[in-house]
This record gives structure tokens, C-alpha cells and sequence, in this order.
């Protein structure tokens, strides 16, 4: 594919201008390491340092924080289009929840949920649940018009309308919103786990990163990143490119 | 990022860092009545506040700073990590405690598994807890997976309101917590008692060698706020009270708390040193004297 | 024989502006079952708003009765063909597009829906297209496949806008015949917009010519004796009736 | 309006809920203070803290920020429709950096920028643009083909294209984005105030939250939150919503 | 005289599967200025997608030249005038649809933009409707609001696909001569897809009719007397021609 070819040079070019400034000391190298320091954190890290495991932490709550993200952005959309009285109070909510920061809300979470797994899961719902919605609100309210009323003419109502015209008529909006939402819980969750950890019933890659820079661990910091952009490459042109593929791209609806 | 800065009209522009809160408060008096400025002719000051050692580090690293402030172990770590800094004076010191709502907790051997709330890892708390535990259970490890980071007031509220069995904070939260009637673990205070370092200051090597005047003005800026604040509590409760956003009563309460101790003279930061790098907490060689870790003019231990 | 279709002082407007005006005022049109309404009248005159009216698509001041009882919305009891091209979902192929209706509406049967699929696109001259997908079609086939599926669902009523504007003569004048035999043979009312004179005789039962205005010009029934084709007893009278109620005046076409 | 009456109610339930909640004791009070001390703290902030100048100063940030983020975001999306070799390297880029937490790329950004309001305008902007170009490039990857060909057809190529073709044809893409974007840079910028601290140059309302917290003064925290939330509505129901009036919904593309 | 358009061994596949065909293949086709060629041809014969690649805006395997140079890509001396109702941008006022190619084309006087638009809305039988968007139109006004946009900038060669098919019988004729009119006067060389025969008869000096598998199965002149109506001399027979070589038999219409 040509398209891979580009970013294959792309990454080299990039690789090559990092190593570069490092080799010529533009910045202090305690804080600019090498692609070799870099890569050899990443190794010691899964070998030493069960970064594996602090990874697999992480991702087990983004999927439960997506999973309850997803259905609840889905829920709320869907009960918006269908009740305008709803839509009138959600689009409201989601204006205003979704300027209130995370870390603002944790110690309500932590009142609410105690120490433990579940206000963390609240903290990247909250930070996927508003812009995720936004993204399915508006692309459900530019439907064209003519499916919504083929859909009806043919005795759609409610959740079925929303199910099957809605929701694929406006799936371009949807996977933006997804994508949108994936970032959105990855950052939301990194940062969570830096100011709110907790050693005992588990640890994430967040707190991973937190640790590396407490000890000021530069190649450490860069190496955990390194391992979330793995991540997200392959989730974005594995999991999210196929489903395009046979989505939108299929049914013309996107270039 | 610390191009730019430097001479403008021959003036030299000193950048500091220093944290929010009570421990801080030389600086404050610093700031508030130009005391660098008084010294040095050719100086400007800029402040910052950060509310993290780890930021003011890395600024630190970067150049972007000449000073910054922080608790003793994220300044250890610094230093042995190799980036270009020393403790150029101590600041203060203050009273921390492990409190708890739980009335079965009375002493470090009482705690199983339940979670202490603590800032973050690594840091003085942490580490002072490690102490405890190494000298009261053997291993300074032992209670590592019963930590919670969490910033003071997340911690307080978690503790107040019973989300949390235990919290390790200090001063001003330590009183606030005493007065909704929690209660102490003693050893934790036993095994870094009152008057050893809490805050200290972190200089660059480059001001250090580069622009002594300014560095001593820094410093000895610094001592005379200590003293000032040693010698007249009220008009520094006074100064004080607008920031931290309390009465000038209760200011002064907490000024004249027996643990509020401000010195120029480092205590136990050679200790914790060894302390740290010995249990694993952070890699590297043990610091022979105190001459590795902080410039000639710092007196202490 | 009773009412199907019942539209009673029908009045629309659009309320898009200060100056907006009615399109329709005070319609008024009865139509007995299994009759065949084809609708004449010049572009922009408010023949897709009557028959979105019809089909609940607006809101509008007015009675919409179905079989006695007023309507609320769109309903399966009037299928409609939009003069849209991009009308069938994208995200489903052309036999998906026929099957769906069907399949909501209580055919769950695989095979029988197979069957019906294949039915109606072989009537519409697609058999072989079931597996495209709608952006693969042209603009006839896109029309024709719409069709297929509004046919499937054997509704009472189906509301036809220009269904077979963009259609060749030939494929025109199947699908017309297709569509005369599926009315008598299951019952159907329909109404059909057309712009074509000849098609609406051959066609329609009655004949509504609307004024430039949106008024009823015209309202008659169609008299001529089927097969109905130029050479038909009464077909130039009829053609000149027509043409000359349609606004403007005719000596060509 | 129906749709301000139902929102008013909303807003009445909720702040009656919560008074109740408050009144029997639910939460510990030190948490969960009442309206009455929420509104005193309010407007104890702007008479006494001050309050103000705090959101002024955020205020301003933001807008260099959305300012810098939205040029950045159309550019790079512009030119990503224009080419695609860019398209290539900008969509990787936007799945690659979206994922990157804004406090991950902190020790960078103190490299580059120094501690100043520069940096904080950086993680502004980090915030924004990722999601922003997400959204605006799948709206400009759904325009209906023939607008595109009508465009070519009358001479129209490059940015003059994406200028008057892609860009109001997928206005709704693109003001989800500003939608998302404006909140994304409260939110971000809420955060590295309240994670980093100030600069030199001036103390924003994510500081007063972090003082406000420091002193267990919830009330203070909650009239802080109360100050982003009414500008988020004013934004959200004055700018955005007098801007879908006179484009989308005039237009005729969105219901 | 030269050739303006050439077509030459023009191929087309959408290469959208395994099993995808070619819808034209080898078609040659050479237009002198000036003249106006009728494409007849049954539903998804390759009508359209034959303009489209004259036009541009579709690769292909052969050549089209304008004016003896090769094509690349769309440009204004090719203007579309499309099948799609939703061609206009539904963002800009009906005015200001027609105004803004001639702008971005050299116009930049706005009364002189103005009397444009002006003028061709009334060719079109729309004035009135200047400050209308797109989605307040009827299907049909849709349509002319197009053809007035393609006029407008007088392009040396427009493409129009099935640009009268909703249009009423007498707005169609009125179009039909003004068009002719236009052609004349600015020396346009017209495209021009259409369904009806009588249509192509009376507008075209050239007419090509496509079989089911898109090639030229009949390429004639026109050479009947204008003005051409059914009692045109030879009327009969050419129709007779078209529409027997119009895939499938035809014993009506
Ligand atoms: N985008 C496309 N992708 C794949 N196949 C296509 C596409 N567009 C058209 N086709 C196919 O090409 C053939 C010719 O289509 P075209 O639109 O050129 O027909 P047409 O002659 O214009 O028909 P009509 O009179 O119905 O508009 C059809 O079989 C159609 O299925
Ligand atoms: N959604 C709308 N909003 C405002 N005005 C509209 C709307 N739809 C149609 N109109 C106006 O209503 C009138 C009638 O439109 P309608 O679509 O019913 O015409 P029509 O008879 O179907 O014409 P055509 O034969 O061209 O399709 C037109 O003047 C049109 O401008
Ligand atoms: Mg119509
Ligand atoms: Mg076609």
C-alpha cells in the first residue's frame, strides 16, 4: 500500500531528526534521550519493570470504560432523537459536563465510589461519554431527511429508527466519535493515573509514566509512550480501518 | 527554553519555582518584600509557582529555572539522577504525621492491608514511611502496596469522610484532621521527627558557577526571610494569611506549631539519601558527605 | 363503495420566512379504493407537498383520512416513492433495500423473502444488481429499485412521485404495464405525479391538474376505453383537456 | 422557547436534588456543600478572591489557544484533503498524537517553552487539535461527491476547493469539532493549571480550583466549576447555537 | 472545421469487485463546435458514465480531447449539468449559486452578477426565487436553477444529463427552444442525455443511441426540417429508427 509506504517514511524521517538532536546536544540529554535509551527503557521495561502488566491494566479499564461509555453515549443519543424533551436537557448536559475536568470530579468520584477501580472506570466515562455524544448527536441530526422518512414510511418508530436508519446513515459521525472517544479514554485514564494511583489493586501505564518521571526517567516516560502509540496505531488501523473498510468506504459514503 | 532569558538591559533575570502552602513561606517573604532585588543590583526576579517537585525538576534540567523548591526526597532524586543541581539552602521543615480514623490502628504494626492516602511516590511522605516501616516491620517495602496517591486535600476529604483508612500529610492538614478527631500512628513522626528537612531549595550548577553574586544573593536572600519570619510571626502571619487563605489567628497558629521550623540548615538529607538509594527507591551511589548533594555554603546534615 | 383516501381542506405552508405563502389552500380530494389518481400541474406547483402531506411527512392544516380515520404521521398503509434519486439506504444492497421493509413488516422467512426480492427486481428489469450497493447504480436504477421496494410491501395506498422520469421508453412503458396489472391484481389506490400527459392517460383512472398555484384545475375522470394509446377513441380531446389546463399553452410536445 | 423552558426546568430539579441531598445529610458536608454556600462562595470570589481576573486569564489562554488550534486544525486538514501524501502522515499523525496526554508531553513542552504561558497554550492546543482534525477531516472525507465535482467542474482546485466546497459542505463536522475543541480546551487547560501551576505571567481559574482544593474550601471549587459552566452555556447557546442558525440549520442540513 | 470534443477508445470499469465489467468499451466519439448530440440509450446502459468521463471527474483508459489537447481532470470548458436534483450547494442562495461560478471565473462587478443571474433565472422561469436555498425548491426547480448555473458561464461544451426530466411538458418546451436559442448564439457544443426520443429528435443534429451494453449501436444526423414536430417530413421514420434500435421492441408510445 502506498499510503503505509508514506508513513513508514514519515516515522524514519522523524526517528532520524529525534536522534539527530539528541546527537548534537541541542537540548540537555537528561531530558532528550536517545532513540537508543529509548528503546532499550522499552525492552528493560517489558523485561524488568512489567510494563506488560501495567499495560494490560490499562487496557482492561479503557475497554470497560469504553464498553460503558459506548452503551451510555448510544443510550442518551438515541432517547435524545427520540424524545425532544430529552434532547432539550441532554444537549444541555453535554454542553456543560463536558467542560468540567476530570480531576474537578474525583473527589466527588471518590465519594461516590470509594478508592478503587470503579472511579477511576467513572473519570474515563466521563472523559469519552460528552464528546462522544456530541460527535452522535449532530451526525444523527444531519441525516438526510429522506431515509428518516423511508424509515418511518415503512413503520419505524423509537429505538428501531434509531437502530437501523439513524445510526448507519450517520456511522461516518459515529466512528469519528469513536475515535474521538478511544483518544479520549486513553488520555483520560493516562492522567487519572498520574494524580490519583494506587500500587495495590493494580496499577496502569499512567502511573507507570508517573513513576519514570518521578525518578526522572526521561527514556522511561518516552518508552511508556511509545507503547500507548503501539496500542493506538493498531487499534486505529486494525480495528478502526476495517470497520471503515466495510462500513462507509462500502456503501460510498465516505472517500 | 532558556535562551532567551538571561541579560536584558545588563539585567540579569533570576527564575524561581517555588510550591503552594505553608512550607514555602520564605519565599513568599522573599517575594513579598524583594529581598533578591535588595541584594543584587543587576537582578530581576521571576516567579513561578508549580505544583509539582517533578515539573520544577525538569524545568530545572531544561534551564528554563536558576532556583526551585520541593520536599527533600524529589530533590535527592534529582541531584543523584544526575541533573545539574544542588540544595543551595534548606527552607523549612514541618510536622507530618500518619493519621487515621480508625481507632484499631494505633501503631505501623496494626496496619495490614488497608490503604494509606500519601501524595505520591517517592516522595517525602513515601519515603518516610519506608523508614517507618523498615525500622518497625524489617523491610522498607513492606508497605508499599498499601499506598494511594492522592494530593493532601483528596486525601484529607478521602480520610474525613471514611473513603480511606489512613493518610500521611502535614502540616496544615495534620491539624485540621486532629480537630475532626482523627487519630495519629505515632512512629511515622518518631522516625523523622520534627526539624529535619522538609523543604529545601535547588540551585543550578550554571548560577552556581556562572553568576555567583546572584546565587548568594538568592541564598542569603533566603536566610534573612527565614529570620525574619523566626523573629516577627505576626507581621509574617500578616503576609501570609491572604495566600493560604485563612485568618491571620489561625496563621499564626500554624506558624508558631512547634513542628513549623524554617532554617537555612539542612537536617537528615544525607540519611535519607542513603536511605533511598540503599532500599532501592531510587538507583545510583551512595552520597559520601553531604558535599555531593548540596553547594559549600549549605551547612547541615 | 366507501372512502380510502379522504383529503379534506388541506392547506400547507411552508412558514419559512415573513413572506412565506400557502403552497396548497383548502384541498379537497376524495379517492375510493383501487383507484388510480395521476396528478398533472406545472414544476414547483405543490404536487410533492400534496402527496407529503398524504404520507404524514408535513405538517399541514387539514384532515388526512385513511379508511375513515384521520391520519397521525407516516404509516405503512401509504407507501411512498420520492422523486429523490438517493432514496434507498446506502448501507444496504439493492435486494437488502426490498427484503428490509418486508422483513419488519413480519416476513421472516429467509427463503420467501429471497423469493419476493427476486420477484420484484426481475419486474423492474434488475434481476442480477442484488448484491450492489445503491452508489453503484445509476439514476434509472435507483429509481426502478425504489419502485421494486414500495411495490413489495403490497401497501393500500402508494404515493408515486415521477417514479419513472428518468426511465427509457421502453423500461417505461413495462414498468407501466407492470404497474396497471399489480393494481388491479392486489388492489391498490394509487396517486401518481407525472409530468408526462400521455403517461397519466394511459394510467390514470382520474386526472387532477393543478394550477401553477397549487389550486385543482381540473379533477375528471378518465373515460377512454383501454388498451389506451393515440389512436384511442376520445384520446386528442382528452390530450387538449389536459394540455390546456396545464398553465401556459401548448403547440408542440 | 420550549426548548429554554425544559432546560429551565432541569436545571431548578437538579439544584432542588442536590439542596435535598445536602439537607439529609447524604454526603459529609465538608464535601457536598449547599447552594446557598456554592452562591456566597461565588460571589465572595469575584468581590474578594478576585474570581475575575482568574477567568480572564483562562479566558485569554483559551482563546490563544482555540486560535492557534483552529488555524493549525484547518490548515493541516486542508492540506491533508489537497494532498494525500499528507493525507497519509496527517491522519497518522492525528490517531499517533491524539493518544498522547497532555502531561505526558509536559517535561517536553517545559523543554521547549520553558515554564510561561507558552507551554500552557502548547498543551492548549494539544488538546484541541487532534480531536478537532479528526472531526474536520471525516467531514471533509463524507462531502457528498457531486458538490466536490460541481466545484472542480467550475475551476475550483485546491484551497479554493476546500474553502468553498468542503468546508460548508461538512459545516456540521466541523462545528461538532469547534463543539468538542472548545470544550477539550477548558477541560485541558483546567488540568495543566491545576497539575502544573502558574507562570509568571498570570494565575488562571484551574489554579484558584487547585488553591480552593488545597484549602478544603469545596463550596469555592464548585463556584469555580459554576463560573466555567455558565460560560460554557453562554458560549455554547450564543456563538454555537446563533452559528447553526444562520449556516446548517438555514441551509437546510441539519434538523 | 476541427473537432472540439474527441473521444477515442475510451474504456470504463469501476473496478468495483471481482466480477466488475466494462460499461463502455473502445467508444469513439468526434464532435465538431457547435454541435448538438442527443445520447439515447435504456437504463444503465452507460449514459452517464460516458459524460462523466468526458467531463472528467472518472478515470478511464483511453483519450478525450478538447480542442485536440488531452483532458485532465474537470475544467470549465466542460460544464456538467447533472442527474442529481442535489447538485446546487445548499449553502448559498439560488442567486448566489449562479453567481458564484461566474465570480471565481473572471465576474467580479456585482451588478454585472446580478443581471446575470437575473437574466438566466428568468430563462429558467424562476425569477422571484433569487433568495430561495436549495432545499426550499421543488425537485424540478432544483433542476432548472442547475441548468441556468451551467448556462450561465457559457461554457464551449456543456454535458446535460437528463436535464428536463422533471420538468411539466410546457416548461420543458419553453427550455428546449431556449436552449436551442443559446446554442446558436453563444456557439456552445451541447451533450445532452435524454430519455425522450421525441426530445432528441427536436433537439439534436446528431443522434447516438447506446446499446443495453453501452456501445454505439446507431450514430446519426438529423436531418430533419426544424422546426421538427410530428409532421415534419420524415418525422416518422426517424422515430421509427431510434426507437427500434432502442434495446427491446416498442408497440406503444
Ligand atoms: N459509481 C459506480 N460504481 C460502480 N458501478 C457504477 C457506478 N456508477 C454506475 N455504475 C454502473 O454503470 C452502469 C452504467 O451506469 P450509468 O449511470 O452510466 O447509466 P445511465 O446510462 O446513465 O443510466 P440511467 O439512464 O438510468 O441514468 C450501470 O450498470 C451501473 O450499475
Ligand atoms: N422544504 C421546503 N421549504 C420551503 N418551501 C418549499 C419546500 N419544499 C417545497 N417548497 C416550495 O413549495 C412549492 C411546491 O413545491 P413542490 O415540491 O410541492 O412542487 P412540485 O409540484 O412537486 O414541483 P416539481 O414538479 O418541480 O417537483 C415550491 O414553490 C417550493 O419552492
Ligand atoms: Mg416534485
Ligand atoms: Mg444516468
Amino acid at each position: 500500500m502506498k499510503q503505509a509506504r508514506i508513513q513508514l517514511v514519515f516515522v524514519a524521517s522523524f526517528l532520524l531528526l529525534w536522534q539527530i538532536t539528541y546527537k548534537f546536544g541541542i537540548f540537555p540529554q537528561i531530558m532528550f534521550p536517545s532513540i537508543g535509551d529509548i528503546s532499550n527503557s522499552f525492552l528493560e521495561g517489558f523485561i524488568e519493570d512489567g510494563l506488560l502488566a501495567y499495560t494490560l491494566y490499562s487496557l482492561s479499564l479503557i475497554f470497560k470504560g469504553m464498553l460503558i461509555g459506548i452503551v451510555l453515549a448510544f443510550a442518551f443519543s438515541s432517547l435524545a432523537i427520540i424524545s425532544e424533551t430529552f434532547y432539550s436537557i441532554y444537549n444541555f448536559m453535554v454542553s456543560v459536563c463536558d467542560l468540567i475536568p476530570g480531576v474537578a470530579l474525583l473527589p466527588l468520584a471518590i465519594l461516590w465510589f470509594g478508592i478503587n477501580e470503579t472511579t477511576v472506570i467513572f473519570i474515563v466515562v466521563h472523559s469519552i461519554i460528552w464528546p462522544m455524544s456530541r460527535n452522535i448527536i449532530d451526525g444523527f441530526n444531519s441525516v438526510n431527511n429522506v431515509y428518516i422518512e423511508s424509515g418511518k414510511n415503512y413503520g419505524l418508530t423509537g429505538i428501531n429508527l434509531v437502530k437501523d436508519v439513524y445510526l448507519p446513515a450517520s456511522f461516518n459521525n459515529v466512528l469519528s466519535g469513536l475515535k474521538v472517544g478511544w483518544a479520549r479514554a486513553w488520555r483520560g485514564l493516562i492522567s487519572v493515573e498520574m494524580i490519583f494511583g494506587t500500587t495495590s489493586s493494580g496499577a496502569g501505564i499512567g502511573w507507570y509514566i508517573f513513576m519514570k518521571r518521578t525518578n526522572i526517567d526521561t527514556a522511561g516516560v518516552f518508552a511508556a509512550l511509545l507503547v500507548i502509540i503501539i496500542i493506538g496505531i493498531i487499534i486505529e488501523y486494525l480495528i478502526f480501518g476495517t470497520i471503515e473498510k466495510h462500513t462507509v468506504k462500502k456503501w460510498g459514503m465516505v472517500r | 527554553g532558556s535562551d532567551e532569558k538571561t541579560e536584558t538591559e545588563g539585567k540579569y533575570t533570576v527564575k524561581i519555582a517555588m510550591q503552594y502552602g505553608l512550607s514555602y513561606a520564605p519565599l513568599k517573604v522573599v517575594m513579598e518584600q524583594k529581598l533578591i532585588e535588595k541584594n543584587c543590583d543587576n537582578v530581576e526576579v521571576e516567579w513561578v509557582t508549580l505544583n509539582s517537585g517533578t515539573a520544577i525538576t525538569e524545568a530545572l534540567a531544561s534551564g528554563d529555572l536558576d532556583f526551585g523548591a520541593m520536599g527533600v526526597a524529589p530533590a535527592v532524586t534529582a541531584v543523584n539522577a544526575g541533573v545539574p543541581v544542588k540544595i543551595a539552602s534548606n527552607i523549612s521543615a514541618q510536622p507530618q504525621k500518619l493519621m487515621t480514623n480508625d481507632p484499631n490502628i494505633k501503631s505501623i504494626n496494626d496496619i495490614t492491608d488497608e490503604q494509606i492516602a500519601l501524595v505520591t511516590i517517592g516522595s517525602i511522605q513515601h519515603i518516610t514511611l519506608a523508614m517507618a516501616a523498615k525500622e518497625y516491620l524489617g523491610d522498607a517495602h513492606a508497605l508499599d502496596n498499601n499506598i494511594t496517591a492522592m494530593s493532601h486535600p483528596d486525601g484529607m476529604t478521602s480520610l474525613l469522610t471514611g473513603a480511606i483508612p489512613m493518610q500521611l500529610t502535614s502540616s496544615p492538614y495534620i491539624y485540621k484532621e486532629m480537630d475532626e478527631g482523627m487519630t495519629e500512628v505515632k512512629e511515622i513522626s518518631d522516625i523523622w521527627p520534627d526539624g529535619k528537612s522538609f523543604i529545601v531549595m535547588l540551585g543550578t550548577n550554571k548560577i552556581y558557577e556562572d553568576n555567583p553574586e546572584v546565587y548568594e544573593g538568592v541564598t542569603e536572600a533566603l536566610a534573612e526571610a527565614i529570620d525574619y519570619i523566626n523573629n516577627n510571626k505576626e507581621e509574617s502571619a500578616e503576609m501570609l494569611c491572604e495566600q493560604e487563605d485563612v485568618t491571620k489567628e489561625v496563621m499564626l497558629d500554624w506558624l508558631n506549631y512547634p513542628g513549623s521550623i524554617y532554617s537555612k540548615e539542612t537536617t537528615g538529607v544525607l540519611s535519607m539519601a542513603t536511605f533511598m538509594i540503599n532500599e532501592g527507591f531510587i538507583k545510583g551511589d551512595v552520597p559520601e558527605s553531604l558535599d555531593e548533594l548540596a553547594f559549600d555554603n549549605v551547612e547541615g546534615n | 363503495m366507501d372512502k380510502i383516501l379522504k383529503v379534506k381542506n388541506l392547506t400547507k405552508n411552508y412558514k419559512d420566512g415573513a413572506d412565506s405563502v400557502n403552497i396548497l389552500e383548502n384541498l379537497n380530494i376524495d379517492m375510493p379504493e383501487n383507484q388510480f389518481l395521476c396528478v398533472l400541474g406545472p414544476s414547483g406547483c405543490g404536487k410533492t407537498t400534496l402527496i407529503r402531506c398524504i404520507a404524514g411527512f408535513e405538517d399541514y392544516d387539514g384532515v388526512v383520512e385513511v379508511s375513515g380515520k384521520e391520519t397521525k404521521g407516516p404509516g405503512i398503509d401509504r407507501i411512498m416513492v420520492f422523486q429523490n434519486f438517493d432514496q434507498l439506504f446506502p448501507w444496504k444492497t439493492v435486494e437488502d433495500n426490498i427484503k428490509y421493509p418486508l422483513k419488519i413488516n413480519g416476513t421472516k422467512d429467509k427463503e420467501e423473502l429471497s423469493k419476493l426480492a427476486k420477484e420484484y427486481l426481475e419486474l423492474v428489469g434488475l434481476a442480477g444488481s442484488e448484491k450492489k450497493y445503491p452508489h453503484q447504480l445509476s439514476g434509472g436504477m435507483k429509481q426502478r429499485v425504489s419502485i421494486a421496494r414500495g411495490l413489495a410491501v403490497k401497501p393500500k395506498i402508494i404515493l408515486m412521485d415521477e417514479p419513472f422520469a428518468s426511465l427509457d421508453a421502453i423500461t417505461r412503458r413495462n414498468l407501466q404495464r407492470e404497474l396497471l396489472k399489480i393494481k388491479e391484481k392486489e388492489n391498490v389506490t394509487v396517486v401518481f405525479i407525472t409530468h408526462n400527459i400521455q403517461e397519466a392517460m394511459t394510467l390514470g383512472d382520474r386526472l387532477i391538474v393543478l394550477s401553477k398555484s397549487g389550486e385543482i384545475k381540473l379533477d375528471i375522470h378518465n373515460t377512454l376505453q383501454a388498451p389506451i394509446n393515440p389512436a384511442t377513441e376520445g384520446y386528442g380531446e382528452l390530450w387538449k383537456k389536459l394540455s390546456d389546463n396545464l398553465e401556459g399553452n401548448s403547440d408542440l410536445y
